[in-house]
């Protein structure tokens, strides 16, 4: 690291005192409501987006941009995403070495049940995401875990997403306090700052989604998760939710946590919880 | 040499030596489809042309000689590309018997990216999703009836993200 | 003439000034290394650890290995300080991250 | 393995439009790898679509083509039920072929 960096580094630490004292916390309701929660967050953005309809939101920076929009229909036609959404149908359909397949660990032969996915688990105590459950019923039946950002475990939620296209997110936080603590630490991982650029993820998500940060145009926080799993251009790859979230926490020098640490699963499960009601447009083609 | 800065005195040479050969036809001293020897019109892999830095060279390799703009060449392309690996670019034409199409990229290593053959009977319109190295001209050649026809437009492209 | 003068007598006194101070030893590399480490083991603690203060540790110990420990002695202070800044963001945003809620 | 090339062809009577998506890397030969290493050229070089018999459309594309290449066109003619035929080669002389059956 040459010295130049000591420049950042002062002005990092000179941003953060300048911060502590310009802003005075401010009390906030010690009670927790998801409910109010997630109309409000619906709220701010139909308000600051009058013309979307809620639905639209799904569709990222594509409902931000005409431009965009426009890149994105074309490519909607025969979508990049097209091998591991049939490689994945395969995959789902083909049973394990001891015969089961992922059809005897999930609901309804794991066909349409996507919305639901992440959930609380009160046995667990823990938020329970499809990627972990999918791993867990490869374990359960003697295979070796896929990677949690890697294509196979893409392919499969891309799969099991196709199967939930336009079935609205149903998350429930059970009566459960350690359901109501997840979810509240989903919240507070959403709006902490982190990384040596100081940016939380509402930084990009809340104040600025439809601006640009170089080219890349900022995806609104609302219904920011239903096109998962999701085919980037930049990766030319398919990536899970996991692998977003760890790209994202390095880009602004914050170091990744595992892909399965219990904060992401909890941000998943607040993110998931306030975009209820938005059709599930997963797997998704993304810039 | 990119075919725009240079555009009025191509045409005028163009024009003038197609006074010219048409003349020359009239007399039927020379066969007019001296051009068409190129690799455009037989189907072997134009592999040098693709081996070319310039579209300029590439063009001359590809068909022998410049082309022309013309509103009749509508090309369909982004302002920004939302990423530089998969840009959307698409023509289409009304003029007719088109046989062949091709797309370049100024500032890539190599500038020609495809190249089309349209026989007859094969609409004169294409789509496809091309790579694009940085912020370049994109350009389109249709040959038409033995002329060249083109259309340029400039593609924004740079990357995304907070960065390293 | 006068800003040449000025000049020579400036960069005299630097050069005096760098000499002056013994150069850092491999004892002060490893103390402002463990430094260093120990704050960003804290900050790792909070889960919230900066990938520069990371490559900056990595810096370090690459100019202490070549033994050069002026720089080695450096790159550790600045890892610790990154460290510390890491450290001071995941404290202060325990609270303040509410100001951005929307509610 | 099943084939790389995805065909849509549909027919509107007195026309046939046709999109193909095809699983290739497409690698330009001008990228390097984590380690730091080039990738190899390693593209497509033709693409040939062929209705009874004969070429409809023949591409020739160089490294600048995107990833699992996507190519849409349309002839005249064409009716629902024919074959129309689909076969790339690329620069290192592997091939494939499929038939799609026009909708």
């Amino acid at each position: 690291m040459k010295p130049r960096s000591a420049i950042p580094v002062a002005s990092a630490a000179l941003a953060l005192a300048l911060l502590a004292f310009a802003t005075p916390p401010v009390a906030a309701a010690d009670t927790v409501d998801p409910a109010a929660d997630a109309r409000a967050f619906k709220k701010f953005f139909t308000d600051k987006f009058p013309k979307l309809k809620p639905e639209d939101f799904v569709n990222g920076p594509y409902s931000m941009n005409e431009d965009l929009h426009k890149q994105w229909e074309e490519k909607e036609q025969f979508p990049p995403y097209e091998f591991s959404l049939e490689a994945g149908k395969e995959m789902f359909s083909k049973p394990f070495k001891n015969g089961k397949s992922y059809q005897d660990c999930f609901p309804n032969k794991g066909i349409g049940i996507r919305q639901n996915y992440p959930y609380f688990d009160e046995k667990e105590g823990k938020v329970v995401t499809l990627e972990l459950a999918l791993n867990r019923c490869r374990e359960a039946n003697g295979e070796a875990p896929f990677s949690y950002v890697k294509d196979d475990m893409a392919a499969l939620t891309a799969y099991m997403a196709f199967t939930s296209r336009g079935k609205p997110f149903d998350i429930k936080i059970p009566k459960d306090p350690r359901a109501l603590e997840a979810y509240q630490k989903g919240k507070e991982y959403f709006y902490t700052r982190r990384g040596q650029l100081n940016f939380s993820c509402a930084t990009c998500h809340i104040q600025s989604p439809g601006e640009r940060i170089r080219a890349e145009v900022l995806a609104p926080a609302l219904g920011i998760l239903n096109a998962m799993p999701i085919y980037r251009s930049e990766w030319s790859g398919m990536g899970t939710t996991s692998r977003r979230f760890t790209t994202c926490n390095s880009q602004i020098r914050g170091v990744p946590l595992d892909p399965q640490a219990d904060e992401y699963r909890d941000l998943e499960y607040y993110l998931s919880y306030v975009s209820n009601g938005l059709p599930i447009s997963g797997p998704g083609a993304r810039p | 040499m990119s075919i725009t800065d240079n555009g009025f005195s191509a045409t005028r040479r163009l024009v003038l030596k197609g006074a010219g050969t048409v003349a020359l036809a009239g007399l039927g001293v020379i066969s007019l489809d001296l051009p068409a020897a190129f690799a455009a019109a037989n189907d072997k892999y134009p592999e040098e042309a693709f081996k070319q830095k310039s579209e300029a060279d590439a063009i001359k390799l590809l068909y022998g000689r410049t082309a022309e703009l013309s509103d009749k060449v509508k090309m369909d392309a982004p302002e920004i590309a939302e990423n530089g690996a998969v840009v959307p670019v698409s023509v289409s034409t009304t003029l007719t018997d088109v046989t062949s199409i091709a797309f370049l990229v100024s500032e890539n290593p190599n500038a020609l990216i495809a190249s089309y053959k349209i026989p007859a009977g094969t609409i004169p319109s294409v789509a496809n999703r091309i790579k694009m190295a940085k912020t370049s001209n994109v350009i389109v050649i249709v040959e038409a009836g033995g002329k060249l026809y083109s259309a340029t437009k400039e593609v924004k492209v740079t990357v995304g993200g907070c960065g390293g | 003439m006068r800003n040449t003068v000025l000049k020579s007598v400036l960069t005299a006194l630097l050069v005096a000034g760098a000499t002056s101070a013994f150069a850092a030893s491999e004892d002060d590399f490893k103390a402002a290394y463990a430094a260093a480490e120990a704050a960003n083991k804290e900050a790792g603690s909070l889960r919230n650890q900066w990938t520069t203060t990371a490559s900056t540790l990595a810096a370090a110990k690459k100019a202490a290995d070549s033994g050069d420990f002026d720089h080695a002695v450096a790159q550790a202070k600045e890892a610790e300080a990154l460290a510390k800044a890491s450290i001071f963001q995941a404290t202060s945003e325990k609270e303040r991250w509410k100001n951005m809620e929307i509610r | 393995m099943a084939s790389t090339i995805r065909v849509r062809a549909t027919s509107n009577g007195d026309t046939t439009e046709v999109q193909a998506l095809i699983q290739h890397p497409m690698d330009s030969g001008f990228v390097k790898d984590a380690q730091g290493q080039i990738i190899p050229p390693h593209f497509i070089q033709e693409l040939t679509f062929e209705y009874d018999g004969k070429a409809v459309f023949v591409a020739d594309w160089g490294g600048g083509i995107s990833k699992d290449p996507y190519v849409k066109f349309a002839f005249k003619g064409g009716k629902k039920g024919d074959d129309l035929k689909v076969s790339w080669v690329d620069n290192k002389g592997a091939t494939d072929t499929t038939t799609a059956k026009i909708q």
